[in-house]
């Protein structure tokens, strides 16, 4: 079966920037994105159950210069302020070409 | 005034808030379902303003002017009183200030909802427009103090020839927005809409789940409350002594200028008791998510601690009482 | 007629559907937990399930026979109908025709319980074995215009020389059973056997949740239903103005046919309206995921638009008190 | 004794769960969301924790005394009794057996709220003070199985030369905080407190809640429970036929000394029956995690099935009108 | 530690799909699967909220001829017709030898 | 944009043990963990649905001697008698250094 290698970009974080996160992985230019709840704890403090409310996992699939330009943005807008991870990695799409 | 606090202690929603306190220090694994907890959030807000409207379609717009205008007015006031405390006297970074201020500049719904129960069992109803004024609360406060906190951050960095300038802010419109159709805006007004259209006729029928089960969920509602107080808990010494006297001080400053002005505006005896109560208490709703958006530098540890463990707590045993012993002074 | 639109718009039902479409319209963040809305139509079919028992455990055979048998005809020639309609006039594709036909062959449960609720406030409540007809017409017209659409296709395929047979299409045995062990079917239909096995005696003290919450609950059900529609109202001008004709005027012929096909078979005025209302109302629980599933190429943007978005707020709004208006002519 | 066991065949309870039973061996998709399942436990537990701290604000120390002492008498005998006949008779692993006694050692509060229904239906209530023999009856059972699970584990390995040492074994007091502290104990003891402290005046407002909702809602928490049950009966033959006959013989035994102790403690009719009832039941809510997490080694498909699958729907259907005919007769 | 390099197959699906999936997995010789409830956007529509339900992501560690297998059941039967995202990536399983 | 390449360890497991997995990784170093609730089969039994409750996931982007020390004591605590699936892939974190 023919694959074809993209980013994966996971990024994990509060769940107050959900909206923001998903308007800025649009404007990136990526074709979509999934999003699950979760909890979890971090250096900063715990984030589950508390009214804040929990954490995020957003995952996209892009191409390289969409990852680039995501993580410049999440890295200037959210990094120092908001509890936030995100980590790439590598994998084989199908049909991928859809998602360049 | 013994007697009203035993009152007010022996109740299933007070002891059902201490169970879950109690649950968060013996270290239980007890937890609502988050969803339980939105869905409870939702009928009490919704039940609230229907009821609130049916009893509004009752009501002349005389006589809620002026109750209006005192709580404009304070909405107002208390933001600013309790920056200004914060920033002077407890010498908290301006976002920190900003941050907490919001939260007290705001409102409790179940603090409110505790007021208004309590007015009832001792025999002295609150006015049935009271949910309104509640809605008028709400929003101008959190507003005001998260403007003061971009206000004064930006020259502050302006002062120290900063580059906050790069700092992508959100628009006053966005934030705006958000609260305006945020859900308990939403389920308030939506619902004081519809209660006055519908009146007695429309209200009978879903009367046993709006009203009657009120009580018993606000007890469930509570026993989460509890919970996510006590484990805030732990953060008190972190929140160190200012803020722990900050948040029983400034809560009856801002209590006995909500009961005062409540007097000066004709409300009846319990009237003046839950617009105190609702000046009092600290928004613990609505004000966190938008200063987490909008300043994000203030420290969530303090304001959720000041509202959540120290103010909530503080007016459902003894604050409710203690207002409603003044209005009955300024009243008489 | 114009008195009892007026009944019918002002209830707590109607205004917190419109709460919770006006929701969306502002782009509120407003929404009820998944789990709550499951929750909540666990609740709702079940009650209404038990409620029709209690109340067929005082009806006759001879006297439902006459109504079940047109309630069948009503599953067999809606569908046919809807489709015919589609594909002719509207020019739809096969698979879109079939599938929105599936929608309104089938039964919506809300529209239903709002059809009940209106006859009883005025004053014509219908015979109590409706809930029984409604388990009848849930299902034959989704498997006759799916059998349609499925059907339709490989003789055009065939026609075209195409090699649709490589297609995994699913067994009919698979959907009946989908369709039978519905949620939906099991818990109206167990519904109605527990409640004809315990009668009143069994059904008193479960009647506090099962008939004093219901209108209640289905006020709040009726919020995240206003919502989902809301949702749906930008896809209104995709969907087209012959797909909104569609969802207005079906709906009036087939609540005609139903309300004369249920005088003939000897119904009250309470009990044609009902009828009418079922035959007029497109499903959104159960139709869905079962055209999704055996015609994905139909869009689900046109029949979940016109089920949800123009024919439930249709029947609810102005629909019901029409096929009311039909059936007290047909039966006087 | 017939229509004793009609009245309990033909109530919505045992109907519901039958329902979910039946949804189960059709292959149905029907599910309660899993919140839901978690609220309904929740507010059971607490409603049954409440009523019965209220009624046990009437009672004086004197006449629980003795029939607390015979409920711990109970909780020790039953679990020893589950693992002999296990072990010896059942020829089960060390394991196994510890993790089966372990859950008829403790008790299921919804057989235990049927037993209350029945008792005040056939019209024997039991006494008030009920609700705390069960949670006295909760936790020592599970202790002394794990301990004579982990004991003879420990000593079989010994005998072996094994190397069970390097097992790392959870502490007792790790276990019995989580058990302590685990949900059902604290809302169950919890609600006696507050139900006590509030008596009558503070229960009347949120009685519509705690009582008014109890049968329906329990309704629809067995209709899970059947689901529950019914997934589980496709191990029923993987279980063997000895635990078949164990999940019926042993509450008999279990039921029938309860029932003995509870009459020469003086209890009533009702008390004898439910006190039979809670001994003759198998714990499914707090034995299953304990177990799992301390005796790993033993197969959850054993423990679950003989308590979900066996004992819970015997009990419920033909048990509690067993043990009642048992203590007319003890108490004659 | 010693772990087996094993593929690691992601499919992000409408949840409608979930009985279906899950029946492809165990025919292509899968000897597990995890299953999450999730919601997302893509270039058909958006699944988030809607009465048809949100998506599933299920993810099955298999061995690289599983994979090939179940890719292409998965890519005939639902590609087209249905909103699916399909990923690969390589992962080291601990006691990998159950899996294969 | 710099990323440092780390230790993505993900465990799915019976539900009761999540207590002590956090506390396992917590003891084993680890900067943050991110759990979310799963279900799915193996090839011991379903854990979806019933009373003893649904599967965990957890994640942990940690070094490769935590991903070590953590593996070990999964292997010996829970492997022989647990429900777990355990696996290791390498990621691209974005300030990677806080999570060493
Ligand atoms: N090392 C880690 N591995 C996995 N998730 C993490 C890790 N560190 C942080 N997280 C997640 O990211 C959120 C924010 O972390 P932090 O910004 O460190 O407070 C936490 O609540 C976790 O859900
Ligand atoms: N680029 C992407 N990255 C991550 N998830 C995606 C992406 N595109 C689509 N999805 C997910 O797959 C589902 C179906 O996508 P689609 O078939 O493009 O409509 C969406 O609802 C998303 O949850
Ligand atoms: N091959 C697999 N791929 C993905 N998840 C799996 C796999 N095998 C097992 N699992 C997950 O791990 C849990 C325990 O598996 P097991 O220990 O094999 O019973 C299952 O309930 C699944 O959620
Ligand atoms: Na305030
Ligand atoms: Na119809
Ligand atoms: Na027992």
């Amino acid at each position: 079966m023919k694959t074809v290698p993209l980013c994966l970009l996971t990024v994990i974080a509060e769940s107050v920037l959900k909206k923001r996160l998903i308007h800025d992985v649009r404007e990136a230019g990526a074709r979509g994105y999934t999003i699950i709840d979760a909890e979890g704890e971090g250096t900063r403090q715990r984030r589950v159950g508390e009214i804040l409310g929990a954490n995020i996992r957003l995952e996209t699939i892009v191409s390289p210069e969409v990852a680039e330009r995501l993580l410049n943005v999440i890295s200037t807008e959210y990094f120092d302020r908001y509890a936030v991870i995100a980590y790439l990695s590598t994998v084989s799409v199908i049909r991928g070409e859809k998602y360049v | 005034m013994l007697d009203v606090l035993r009152i007010n202690l022996c109740s299933p929603l007070t002891l059902s808030f201490a169970l879950g306190v109690f649950a968060r220090l013996v270290r239980s694994e007890l937890a609502l379902p988050r969803d339980l907890y939105t869905g409870l959030s939702i009928y009490l807000l919704f039940a609230l303003g229907l009821k609130g409207g049916v009893e509004l379609s009752h009501s002349s717009l005389a006589s809620i002017s002026g109750p209006a205008f005192v709580t404009i007015l304070l909405g107002c006031l208390t933001p600013v009183s309790a920056y200004l405390v914060l920033r002077r006297l407890g010498k908290f970074s301006i976002a920190d200030s900003a941050g907490i201020a919001a939260h007290y500049g705001s409102v409790s719904a179940v603090t409110f909802i505790a007021a208004q129960q309590f007015t009832t069992s001792v025999g002295a109803p609150a006015e049935g427009f009271m949910p309104t004024l509640l809605t008028l609360l709400e929003i101008p406060g959190i507003q005001i103090a998260l403007a003061i906190g971009a206000f004064q951050m930006s020259a502050a960095a302006k002062a120290s020839g900063g580059d906050q300038a790069n700092q992508p802010g959100r628009s006053v419109k966005e934030i705006m927005h958000e609260l305006l159709t945020s859900r308990s805006m939403l389920l308030l007004v939506g619902g004081l809409v519809i209660g006055t259209a519908v009146g007695e006729t429309g209200w009978k029928p879903v009367q046993p789940v709006f009203e009657g089960l009120f009580k018993g969920l606000l007890t469930i509602f509570l026993l989460e409350m509890g919970l996510a107080a006590g484990s805030r808990l732990g953060d008190l010494k972190q929140a160190g002594f200012f803020l722990l006297a900050f948040g029983i001080v400034m809560p009856i400053l801002h209590g006995t200028l909500g009961a005062w002005l409540g007097s000066l505006a004709g409300l009846s005896v319990g009237g003046c008791t839950v617009l105190g109560t609702m000046a009092a208490s600290a928004s613990y709703i609505a004000a966190p998510p938008a200063v987490r958006m909008t300043l994000p530098e203030a420290n969530p540890t303090f304001y959720l601690t000041a509202a959540l463990a120290i103010t909530f707590p503080f007016n459902l045993l003894v604050g409710i009482p203690i207002y409603y012993e003044i209005s009955k002074r300024l009243c008489a």
